[in-house]
């Protein structure tokens, strides 16, 4: 059976209503969903099939948290939606000091199944306060998982991975790929977190990315390519549980490394990923691990600003000419 | 506060001055000159117009991301702000902030929200500060009804009411949070009642009576400057755009939209002051040119202002930042 | 609910429980046992144990920093419960909890909570689960009059209201938060009253007396239960000892102290029994002889349980951490 | 004029003292301050001597953040004392969403001078709630400024730099050093931010640390003396301004390098750092550069857990092996 083509947006529904049917714990709760069916219409078909599972809340994110939080203390699987991203800064105590804790604390007494979701990532002109990327926040913050897919078939294993895991996981989505689309296969599958996707094979420098970072990865590739470099392109997918198998295999094969996200740079996950690499992997690489992320600054409305500020493909060329030039 | 003539004339001027500043940024969201996304207040003009006749230039003013009127009606200049819309470099924030984030610190104005109810906390710091400064100023942030059911409202209230502070609460109660009906969020019918709460004055005003609102502001107003601490106002009203530029609106119906657009705050007071006879036709027709041509000259400017250069992202994180390198 | 004399019987013996635990764990904190610092409840008897009374096992209780009695009343292990302020394996948390961070998920005793108000959007998560399960049970968050002025208090008490959850929320008002009186940090005189601000009943209560509370907390259980939703009680009381074990209470006055000292919720439910002729001086003698030698027994398992490996340090963070590292 | 010895507490007490009588605009706001002076002792003597300008709130740390925002947008220069760090995470919204992005959303209209006053760290048995260091998030963070002293000089002169800044500075010190005491100078100083202090040379490897992870590395030191390996002890005193010269100069000569912070490894300061050592400064480094740090969990109640997750000296020692081995 060949894939469909499906956005980001579409194969998160389609997730969604399969592992609904199968399982009716699930639920989703945030605000401004039913209406629309989610601001960027990725409940498409959800109200009307599950009336009185998608769940409007006032705006009230610190409860809309613990709330989940809650329910998946007592026998739910909440999905709870977090509208923005840069929201979480409402909910930080309830994602931070009580989700990422509580089983822990109680010394394991209780499963906390409940996916937070969240819309992340910059480029609509949007400004500071509508743009960021926080996942390393999460990444340092032990009791919880973070997962960030980039391809349509991506987001529909991970959020079914992600919905059946017992603990929390955080989960972002690009809010600029929403729309985009790619094939997705249309059998039941499941991507387990923690496994990293090789998906483009090159011998002189690895990729590392994940999200938005992911398509500037391919971009990048497709004109290194043409300049006789092959890169090989490794898409992360879960930040937390982290693949280092896959990460230390590319590089043992590259021994060049550069990592792209779109968070900014000082203290993104780049960062740790970096630190890692030059610790577990010192003598096979033949070069500085380059970090490719925003520049360090709130992201500014007026578009050349913004634009500026993003990393780029170029950025990405750049840092590959950085280490391959060695 | 006397309402004579010319103060009256003004608070239309000022109502129709905020509408058609409105008007004219959602043709130009529309064009595609205004990046991102806009908020438009058309339709609560009354309240904006109402409660800033009340305040001097030197108090302070927060708002949210819906906050163009309250803004005009504090005394911001038009072409700044514009340009500010359109991302250029000559707006209030240089395009750094855009309409969620537009700020006139000269005026008092700390700035516009994108975060919901983001505003409240930082009023109370500002009427602590007025406080301890023993300033007789006094800080008033606008906020909507779907911001009523966040946390910092809460704290903020409680706060400046122990404290007694010079701050104003008002709520704009326009009916909904984005796709959100008010009597959804809110299991009792007036917001106004939770001022009972933290020990202060709650009044619900009728927020499409532009006059109505500068009664009830005035005492608050007053109440908040002779250090009598601050005041809940909920000003009844309704926003008569969508909640975005390009709103598909499926959470309302046409009835309901329609039968508010007959209580347009606009008209209204244009229709009371016809009455009283202080509003001719061909007054209107001269206020509603004058304030075009403000705005034509504020769009010129906005579309003759550059765009920032990209690396102007760079200036104004910090004020300083000596001695180390922050990247 | 009966008040037959069993149960009257019942609810003394819990009091005393808990005020003999609260007791030894004071003891044992001053003498190095307990590691940390420990809230104690002395003084709120009446309150943990009159709700508690009206709760089946399987309905959820949250609590906050000073949740002892309140897991006592709930019907918690004492021997468990003293491992685990002794940080020990057999702990109901294996010792990475400790008084601040203690559960029993097996009688629906969601925890402790180190953060104040934390408790309270997670209760609200309870109720709407239960609600979406479509059981009869309920949900109950203890919190303090601190705890009050904190945002999520708001946004739990609106949410749980619009939805008409089966969630109860008993504030205990002991007149302190920390160092900070009461009347300083709310400018009205009862916290009850801020639930007509969220259409739901609110009522103050005498809570030094177990059986006003347990009607109280009857009623409102029972509204939850039928499907009514929320309800917000106070129970006024007072904590007899300090903040923490250690701390200086510079903050009020010995005749304070001592007046409260007067009102001692087991003391006064000790002469209503007396007077009613179930209690005898030799029952009570009894009854607390019974309760020592079970906290006798609690204190040498917590004594006799070993400290948890360091190693076991590495258990119980993840349910699942498959293919992949976490570190 | 010899130093007094002083502990953190009267250090921090002794500078705020000076700073508030120099400037009337300087108050403090948080919760349980007045009475006991704040919960440390690090506030003794202000009640009285400057009444009014410290300033004790309801529990509502959200609205404490924004109110000492409101506060420094108007022409005052607060200090808002946050309790324990972990409550951090109920201002977030306002720290990192207002705090960090007003002045530069706004154009560089307004000077933001605030002190985010945080006591954090871990080893007083008070569990996963009230033990945590937390600063990495805000160095992610574009617009905060992150401070974390150790010894009782480094305290004053740090916090009247803190307090003169103009922008929002996050200052954290650890509840176990505030008894801790050290040689203090009598006359007047500010230590600017972003100047490391090398405080103790060595020519082997560089220890790079701050807070709780400075007394680590000197006690390390010592023992390293013992077998010969001379260890230089960087204290970086601010994270953010980072000077990375110093850092630079050190490696440039040890050719080695560990980082220490008590914050727990994943996504700590030591990504961060360990990334740039070996971007910027690739083939000086004789060795990967190793990160010690807590174990990625929450802090445990129990003593001997709590003491297993907490890095040690032996750690440090363990690493500085691992380095000079090679
Ligand atoms: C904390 C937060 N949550 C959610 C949003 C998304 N959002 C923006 S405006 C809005 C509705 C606000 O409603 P209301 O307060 O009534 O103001 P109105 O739009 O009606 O003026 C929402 C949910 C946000 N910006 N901030
Ligand atoms: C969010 C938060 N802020 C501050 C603290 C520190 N703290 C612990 S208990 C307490 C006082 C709580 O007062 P109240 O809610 O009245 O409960 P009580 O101690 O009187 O039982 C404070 C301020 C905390 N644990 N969590
Ligand atoms: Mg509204
Ligand atoms: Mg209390």
């Amino acid at each position: 059976m060949p894939d469909r083509i499906l956005s980001s947006s579409a194969a998160l529904a389609e997730a969604l209503h399969e592992e609904m049917e199968r399982d009716e714990t699930i639920f989703i709760v945030g605000e401004d969903l039913v209406a629309h069916a989610g601001i960027f219409g990725q409940f498409k078909g959800i109200p009307e099939k599950f009336p009185g599972r998608i769940i409007d809340t006032p705006i009230s994110e610190t409860c809309i948290a613990g709330c989940g939080l809650g329910a998946a203390m007592t026998g739910m699987r909440p999905l709870v939606d977090f509208h923005f991203s840069d929201f979480v800064t409402c909910g930080m105590d309830e994602l931070c000091n009580q989700a990422a804790k509580i089983r822990y604390m109680f010394g394991g007494q209780v499963k906390l199944p409940m996916v937070v979701w969240c819309p992340d990532g910059a480029g609509l002109r949007a400004a500071a306060q509508h743009s960021q990327s926080l996942e390393s926040w999460f990444v340092h913050m032990p009791g919880l998982k973070v997962v960030i897919p980039s391809e349509p078939a991506d987001v529909k294993g991970l959020i079914k991975a992600a919905i059946r895991d017992d603990d929390p996981v955080m989960f972002f989505q690009h809010k600029k790929l929403f729309a985009k689309e790619g094939p997705v296969p249309e059998e039941e599958y499941v991507i387990p977190l923690g496994q990293a996707a090789v998906k483009r094979e090159g011998k002189d420098v690895s990729l590392l990315c994940y999200g938005s970072g992911y398509y500037l990865c391919v971009e990048a590739a497709e004109k290194l390519a043409g300049d006789g470099i092959e890169a090989e392109v490794v898409d992360l997918r879960t930040l937390k549980p982290l693949d280092m198998d896959t990460v230390a295999v590319s590089i043992q094969k590259t021994h060049r490394a550069v990592v792209v996200h779109e968070a900014c740079r000082t203290g993104g996950f780049g960062s740790e990923l970096a630190a890692r690499i030059q610790d577990e992997l010192f003598d096979e690489l033949d070069a500085p691990v380059k970090r490719v992320g925003a520049k360090d600054f709130p992201i500014p409305f007026s578009p050349p600003m913004e634009d500026f500020v993003l990393p780029n493909v170029s950025d990405v060329l750049k840092a590959v000419h950085a280490v391959t030039y060695r | 506060m006397p309402d004579d003539k010319k103060t009256l004339l003004e608070l239309y001027r000022k109502m129709v001055a905020v509408r058609q500043f409105e008007t004219m940024a959602g043709e130009h969201f529309a064009a595609g000159e205004i990046p991102g996304f806009i908020h438009l207040s058309i339709g609560q003009e009354a309240s904006s117009v109402g409660v800033c006749s009340c305040l001097r230039k030197d108090d302070y003013v927060v708002t949210t991301h819906r906050g163009h009127g309250h803004m005009i009606a504090k005394g911001a200049d038009l072409k700044r702000m514009t340009a500010e819309l359109f991302g250029k470099r000559d707006g209030y924030c240089k395009g750094k902030g855009g309409s969620m984030h537009i700020a006139d610190f000269s005026i008092g104005f700390l700035g516009a929200n994108g975060v919901v109810a983001g505003g409240l906390p930082i009023i109370t710091g500002a009427g602590l500060s007025i406080k301890l400064r023993k300033t007789d100023q006094v800080a008033l942030a606008f906020f909507g009804d779907g911001a009523c059911n966040r946390g910092p409202v809460h704290e903020a209230m409680n706060m400046a009411a122990i404290w007694k502070l010079p701050v104003i609460f008002v709520v704009e109660n326009n009916q909904y949070a984005s796709t959100t009906p008010m009597e959804y969020s809110c299991a009792i019918g007036d917001l106004c009642t939770r001022a009972a709460g933290y020990g202060m004055p709650g009044e619900k005003v009728d927020g499409n009576d532009v006059l109505a609102v500068r009664k009830a502001a005035a005492t608050a107003v007053e109440r908040a400057r002779a250090g009598e601490g601050p005041t809940l106002l909920e000003n009844a009203t309704y926003r008569m755009k969508g909640h975005f530029e390009g709103d598909p609106q499926k959470y309302r119906k046409t009835e309901e939209v329609e039968s508010w657009g007959e209580k347009d705050p606009v008209e209204r007071f244009a229709r009371v002051l016809t009455k009283k006879k202080i509003l001719t036709k061909k007054l209107a027709a001269s206020i509603l040119k004058e304030v075009h041509s403000e705005l034509d000259e504020a769009l010129a400017f906005a579309q003759d202002s550059p765009f920032p250069a990209p690396e102007d992202a760079m200036n104004d994180l910090y004020s300083t930042m000596e001695g180390g390198s922050h990247a």
